[in-house]
């Protein structure tokens, strides 16, 4: 006798709600800055992501797909990622380059091998010209991925600049040398002390190798581009390059340093060779053609190239900095310098490029002076590869590094090592070169909600209280696995998920599905409302039109 | 039953109908998926009955009643009743909107607050009849344009202030009383658990943007309802037996500007003399909220911005893995 | 065993009988005696049931619908203004088919304000879909309490029990009580499918279209039709247990040959049996029939019951104002379907308390046979002290 | 469906005046209680409305030997008890009471009363009720004085309603109310009025006179 009801409901999800939808939410990795300022393309927002989970190990692998050099870069690089970073807007960038040192120091303390990608070796050959980054870079990548590679080199040390370059307060020799020496255990045959043309003939390389690398760097310094003719021949004892400087103070050379120099450059090779020269016990200052950084001259928009950090640092051991200077004359007593007569330099290259600098009468002034170095910059030397010059990569040559590079960054050239790798793996395959999975759009912090992020202290490696005391290492290191963590973790992953939650908690549709490592829309519901766009912290959701 | 999501119950599912960006959706999704299918759902009539239950479409994974406008505070006090004498210990749950919670409703809810019945009142406030069209209601805020309040020559909107409804549940001397918003999902949940932990009547008060009525782009229902709480205009406090105690402190306190550009309901106010008068009172309503419950000096570490903070790997869901399936 | 009992008191003594989980109440003349007992039983612990002090009718309403939606047997009381108050959660409880049993102690409705006894308050609610039993005395309001939790359950239909105020609720009568047992075998213990448990999670009282809202209704209806089945089985099963009928569909006094029948509800009938006596003792052929259920309209049962007669005076004390009597009405239409031109007479009388005595009805009767009584509405006459009738 | 057929010739019908307070209502109750353990049918009801204390109160009582089917009011009493004789000024307590009717009057006889057919019961009441019960409560003494007059219903029925009735008062005050009942039974001078009918022959529900026609018993 009971009455028969049908009212019990059926369910809602058999009504789609997404054919409301005029515009729909889709998840879309974006490039972060630092990654896609980075010269050596490195995915920095992913490796920082696993060091965030102290999985340091597997940010260090990550990192190295890159850039075998972490420790190295960690010290020498100018973190060009660090000022693109979006973390600068809520509160300071995140020090990606203390995170990358840590993880190379704790690489090779723990004496971590890098994995290859291919157990079956490739029939092809590869030389490489120059074991400088650029060279070793693109080796380590053929070699991981089973090519036979020689690296040939004149010098008796590997590194390049690296090596010959970069004093040791920036880079201990011991940490290059650690790891060069992890890329070379992937089975890279080093020929050292090896010219081309003397070693071996330009024609026996072109026709016992499948394909070359030439990495030659710019070994060759300008001298005083101020006085024509007369000043340029060699450098004597009251004038030289900073490359010469450089590589003697690296060889081990007992350097007699007179009590006041002035250095000519407004790179980061002048500020080396500054605080070198500061190092030795004399008075430096530097003359600079360009403005300090922060100065934005509308009109010349010139900041002096030199990294910040190497001027602040090099400000706070002393050394005088002049901008937009350039020098007018080597004032000479005799056969002793007395020093420089500089001037205000309006232009130092005109349009085209060329050196041409723009002195403005009558405001000279004197720098006193017993020895100049010319830090200006420095070219290739081609001398012996005549042949080599004129190839192409139709001919299997393949160029990179300082030697074609503008900004002769260490990491630019580590990423010409890359590239020129990938070229050549895709050109022996017959493939095409496999765009960069993380190279999307770059993403800026307009576009993401940093109220969603906690500010939070950047943490710095501690500077050595004794730093001019000879040439020990300025910079420390983070000091443990928990700094580490926290500054890995004040990463804001820029347009990548990192599964926060945001989109599947305010989607006022149920329409977020959360799976595992991320999320699925579930379009037979989203209603577009463009919500979890919205509120996505790091601007991972794009919204786009009904496909 | 949808077992889409292994990750909450869905008590809420898709398929329901409402607009496109809908804060109560929102919140009643999260209020409901944080206390899970075993409860009994009371609704009043409003927005959320009508578009969870749309033509013999029920969006609801839980059992779930609806009676009528007034009663939902009365009907749950039966059911809970009948849960007492029977020795059952499912948590009830009304859920109602702000016409039935300020206005036709409150009768019955002072009634359940009163007789000291076990239930959760939550109370998805948007702060006008959205279901009708947008009727201005007790709760509406000063000024705002309503179809029943419509500025004019004579008039700025609504010339009376929003009705101070959680004063009058602490006048009760209930054990929970407190207010929320969805644009601070962990503050949501930790006041949705501190209620479900305690005893007797418990009220929550939900601010939940409504885009058609304040006329704003359906994408800003999380920024809006940040903004309220940011202004001042919209504390966030718990209340305990009548006694203050939490709020949730401003980081730093934004002009209410901020908060009504973005809302159409406002935007009369933008245009005219009047209506700048009525900004300065909307200003003046924020800054003496923000003093009577001192949301920039509490001495609490539980602030805006720290309500705010996103994590890695999630902020806190709501199940570990669902009771029954996947 | 017999007590002489309160109305209100054996009514509350009949609900606790039936074992109620769930009693909600908000107070109103004349139902106070009924829920002030009930809460002294639950006080004293001898109803195991949770009392509800709801906050008005209204609330008390839906506090009930609430219970029985949960699974527990309810019960509340009201009247007059209390049940009007109560109106929209009514038809609520209705259309969840939610089976709620309440009395109403009948009463006018202001304004002006009346405590006293008619059915406006009850006839102002019938297309509700309660069913509806009016009683006519105190054992019978315990009775049909009994039969109306069974009725209710079996149908899921909410039931009203409707008592004329004062009259029976603070009137002192003679009262067989059941025991716990003889009602435990009669009322099974109270089992309902459609119930708020998230064990079975379902969604009751959703919105519905205009392609899905009328099936409802049909379906109340029809529960309504089969509830007359229902209620005189029942009613029968409770003769067979106590001996005792509550008065079935529709009670006939002295049919037999009645050629001029008048037709009430509740307890007018004893002032209705005594003049029909009076009339019967003058050699006149008359009769009387009481319509216990209302609702549902038990249309075979009055067809049956009047086919002898000639004239039909349907007497009662609610009026659909600017329509008339509301029985009337409704038999008219009845015996129009029937084929039946039995001339119907709609007198209206005992609104607010207004004494109908026999000697009151004795005279609609020589009215009715003069032909005086218009075939539209006739306002009762009024009575004296003396009794000495009154026209008016 | 049938009704019993009845006749209501054997009714006995009392109204009780009194104030709100003076237990007027409780009072009916007693004696209708008391003729059903007699074995009557009876039925007792309070004039309808709000209480209010201090204003006056009726109540009324209907005793048969066959079951009661009025609803009535009580319009034509055969006894009228008035529990305060003060309200014999303001109010028109004799209304509709029947050619030599009892009335039970808690104090004097009104000089006027003289010759107006009526059989006039006077009693101090309240005095009586107040040595007993300590406050001058009539209600019980005026019953007893009432059963004794008509003898409608036993003394011994009228103990056993006012245990049963005020047992949950605790025994001290059933105890007290019996004595003042019993004093209100003993005291009255019996009227000189006009006798009243003897009463009617008790009825017990099984096996009921006042049966159902055969004509009824056959539909």
């Amino acid at each position: 006798m009971a009455a028969k009801l049908e009212i019990e409901p059926g369910s809602s999800n058999a009504y789609h709600t997404g054919e409301w939808r005029t515009q729909q939410p889709v998840y879309q990795n974006k490039w972060p800055p630092c990654s896609q300022i980075c010269p050596a393309s490195e995915d920095i927002q992913a490796w920082l992501a696993l060091a965030s989970a102290e999985q340091w190990q597997a940010a260090w692998h990550k990192l190295t797909e890159r850039n075998p050099f972490p420790a190295t870069m960690g010290r020498i690089c100018y973190h060009a990622c660090e000022s693109a970073c979006n973390r600068k807007h809520l509160d300071s960038a995140v020090n990606i380059h203390a995170m990358e040192r840590y993880l190379g120091d704790m690489a090779i303390a723990q004496g971590w091998r890098h994995r290859s990608f291919c157990d079956d070796a490739q029939p092809e050959r590869v030389a490489i010209v120059g074991a400088g980054p650029a060279g070793l870079s693109c080796a380590f990548q053929l070699a991981r991925h089973g090519y036979s590679v020689t690296i040939f080199d004149d010098q008796a040390e590997a590194g390049g600049t690296l090596h010959s370059a970069i004093p040791d307060y920036r880079l201990p020799k011991s940490v290059l040398a650690n790891e060069i020496d992890a890329i070379l255990a992937l089975g890279i045959e080093l020929r050292l002390n090896s010219r081309i043309g003397e070693a071996v003939s330009e024609s026996d390389l072109l026709d016992q190798y499948d394909a070359v690398f030439l990495a030659i760097g710019t070994q060759q310094p300008r001298l005083n581009p101020y006085n024509n003719g007369a000043e340029k021949a060699r450098s004597n004892h009251s004038v030289m390059s900073g490359l010469e400087f450089l590589h003697r103070l690296n060889r081990g050379e007992e350097l007699e340093i007179p009590r006041q120099v002035a250095v000519v450059g407004g790179g980061n090779t002048a500020m080396d060779v500054a605080r070198c020269v500061r190092r030795l016990g004399a008075e430096v200052t530097v003359i600079c053609a360009q403005d300090p950084h922060g100065t934005h001259h509308h009109e010349l928009g010139t900041e002096m190239p030199a990294s910040l950090t190497e001027v602040v640092e090099a400000e706070a051991e002393g050394v005088q900095l002049i901008y937009r200077a350039g020098v007018h004359r080597l004032v000479r007593s005799g056969d002793h310098l007395s020093g420089i007569e500089i001037a205000h330099v309006d232009r130092v290259h005109d349009r085209h490029g060329n050196f041409n600098p723009i002195l403005f009468d009558g405001t000279e002034e004197f720098v006193a002076a017993e020895l100049v170095i010319f830090a200006i910059g420095q070219e290739s030397d081609w001398r012996g590869l005549e042949v080599l010059q004129k190839t192409t990569e139709a001919d299997g040559v393949w160029v990179g590094g300082d030697a074609v590079s503008k900004s002769k960054l260490a990491a630019a050239a580590v990423g010409s090592g890359y590239r020129a790798a990938m070229s050549m793996m895709a050109r022996l395959k017959g493939d095409a070169v496999i765009p960069d999975e993380h190279k999307k759009r770059k993403i800026t912090y307009r576009e993401m909600q940093l109220h969603y992020y906690a500010k939070q202290p950047r943490l710095e490696g501690e500077m050595n209280p004794e730093r001019l005391d000879g040439f020990k290492e300025v910079v420390k290191g983070l000091v443990d696995d928990d700094s580490a963590r926290h500054e890995a973790k004040r990463c804001l992953s820029c347009g990548v998920c990192f599964e926060c939650d945001n989109c599947w908690h305010f989607c006022p549709d149920a329409a977020v599905i959360k799976i595992a490592g991320g999320y699925r829309i579930d379009y037979d519901y989203c209603k577009g409302c463009g919500i979890c766009a919205e509120e996505c912290p790091c601007g991972h959701i794009d919204m786009g039109n009904v496909s | 039953m949808d077992k889409r999501d292994p990750f909450r119950h869905n008590v809420l599912t898709s398929g329901h109908r409402a607009c496109s960006g809908c804060g109560e959706a929102m919140a009643a999704r999260m209020v409901s998926d944080l206390i899970g299918p075993d409860a009994i759902y009371i609704n009043a009539t409003g927005c959320l009955q009508v578009f969870t239950t749309h033509n013999q479409q029920s969006a609801w994974q839980a059992p779930w009643i609806h009676s009528v406008f007034a009663n939902a505070a009365a009907v749950a006090s039966g059911i809970e009743a009948a849960l007492r004498i029977s020795g059952k210990e499912t948590p009830v749950v009304v859920q109602a909107g702000d016409g039935g919670t300020f206005d036709i409703g409150l009768q019955c809810l002072s009634g359940m607050i009163e007789r000291g019945h076990d239930i959760l009142f939550v109370c998805y406030d948007n702060e006008a009849y959205m279901n009708t069209g947008v009727q201005r209601s007790s709760s509406t805020p000063h000024a705002v344009r309503t179809s029943t309040s419509p500025p004019g020559r004579l008039s700025q909107g609504k010339h009376q202030l929003k009705k101070d409804v959680i004063s009058i549940m602490a006048a009760h001397h209930m054990p929970y009383a407190a207010t929320a918003t969805v644009a601070y999902f962990p503050d949501l949940k930790a006041k949705v658990e501190k209620a479900m932990g305690i005893k007797g009547p418990r009220f929550l008060q939900v601010l939940s943007p409504c885009p058609l009525g304040w006329v704003h782009d359906s994408a800003l229902s999380v920024t809006v309802s940040r903004l309220a709480v940011e202004t001042g205009l919209f504390p966030l406090v718990e209340l305990e037996h009548g006694e203050l105690t939490g709020v949730m402190r401003l980081a730093e306190q934004r002009p209410v500007d901020e908060y009504l550009r973005p809302q159409g309901r406002f935007k009369h106010l933008f245009n005219s003399k009047n209506g700048a008068i009525e900004l300065r009172h909307l200003q003046a309503l924020a800054d003496a909220r923000i003093r009577r419950y001192g949301l920039l000096d509490a001495e609490t570490e539980w602030d805006t911005d720290r309500a705010m903070q996103s994590e890695r790997h999630g902020r806190g869901g709501y199940c570990e893995r669902r009771s029954h399936g996947s | 065993m017999k007590q002489l009992l309160e109305g209100s008191q054996a009514v509350a003594e009949a609900v606790r009988l039936c074992r109620p989980q769930v009693v909600a109440a908000y107070p109103i003349t004349p139902q106070t005696h009924i829920i002030e007992r009930l809460a002294q039983h639950v006080a004293n612990g001898e109803l195991d049931a949770e009392f509800i002090n709801a906050e008005s009718e209204f609330g008390a309403a839906s506090i009930v619908l609430g219970a029985v939606a949960a699974g527990a047997r309810a019960f509340t009381a009201t009247a007059s203004q209390g049940l009007l108050l109560m109106t929209e959660v009514l038809y609520n409880i209705a259309g969840l088919r939610l089976p709620v049993v309440m009395v109403c102690a009948n009463r006018a409705i202001g304004a002006p304000i009346n405590i006293f006894s008619d059915h406006q308050d009850s006839m102002a609610v019938r297309d509700a879909g309660w069913v509806q039993l009016y009683v006519g005395s105190n054992q019978e309001a315990v009775d049909t309490m009994i039969q109306a939790y069974r009725i209710a359950e079996v149908c899921e239909l909410p039931v009203m029990v409707c008592m004329d105020g004062f009259l029976l609720t603070h009137t002192f009568e003679p009262v067989e009580l059941p025991s716990q047992a003889e009602v435990d075998g009669y009322l099974p213990a109270f089992q309902f499918v459609r119930t708020l448990d998230p064990a079975r999670p379902m969604t009751l009282g959703g919105a519905s279209e205009a392609d899905n809202y009328q099936p409802y209704r049909v379906a109340q209806h029809d529960a309504m039709e089969n509830a007359q089945a229902v209620i005189e089985a029942f009613d029968a099963d409770f003769e067979t247990r106590f001996g005792r009928t509550g008065g079935g569909l529709v009670q006939g006094y002295r049919l037999d040959r009645a050629t001029t029948v008048v037709l009430c509800m509740g307890t007018l009938m004893g002032a209705v049996a005594e003049a029909v006596d009076r009339q019967r003792d003058q050699g006149k052929a008359v009769g009387a029939l009481r319509l216990r259920c209302f609702r549902p309209f038990p249309v075979q049962a009055l067809l049956d019951h009047l086919k002898v007669a000639q004239r039909i005076i349907v007497l009662e004390k609610a009026i659909s104002i600017g329509a008339g009597g509301i029985v009337a009405a409704e038999l008219r239409a009845a015996l129009q379907q029937a084929e039946m031109t039995i001339p119907v007479e709609s007198v209206i009388g005992g609104l607010g308390g207004r004494d109908l005595t026999p000697a009151v009805i004795e005279a609609i009767f020589q009215q009715a046979a003069d032909e005086k009584i218009d075939t539209q509405n006739r306002f009762a006459p009024d009575h004296s002290v003396n009794g000495e009738v009154q026209h008016g | 469906m049938t009704m019993e057929t009845k006749t209501e010739a054997d009714l006995h019908d009392i109204r009780l005046h009194g104030r709100g307070g003076q237990g007027t209502v409780s009072a009916a109750a007693l004696l209708a209680l008391a003729a059903f353990e007699d074995g009557f049918e009876s039925q007792a009801f309070p004039k309808f409305g709000s209480e209010r204390r201090g204003a006056p109160v009726e109540a009324y009582v209907r005793i048969s030997s066959s079951t009661i089917r009025a609803h009535n009011q009580l319009y034509t009493p055969d006894a009228v008890v008035i529990q305060d004789a003060g309200l014999l000024r303001s109010e028109p307590l004799l209304r509709g009471l029947k050619r030599g009717g009892l009335i039970v009057l808690n104090g004097e006889q009104p000089a006027a009363s003289e010759g107006d057919g009526f059989r006039w019961l006077c009693l101090p009441a309240s005095e009586i009720g107040e040595r007993h019960l300590g406050r001058p409560l009539p209600n019980t003494v005026l019953l007893g004085a009432l059963a004794a007059a008509t003898q409608w219903v036993s003394l011994a029925a009228l103990e056993k309603a006012v245990t049963n009735h005020l047992s949950r008062k605790g025994e001290e005050v059933v105890k007290a109310n019996i004595e003042a009942l019993r004093e209100g039974y003993e005291s009255p001078s019996i009227p000189t009025s006009p006798p009243i009918s003897a009463p009617p022959q008790p009825r017990f529900f099984k096996g009921a006179a006042g049966a159902v026609s055969k004509e009824e018993q056959a539909r």
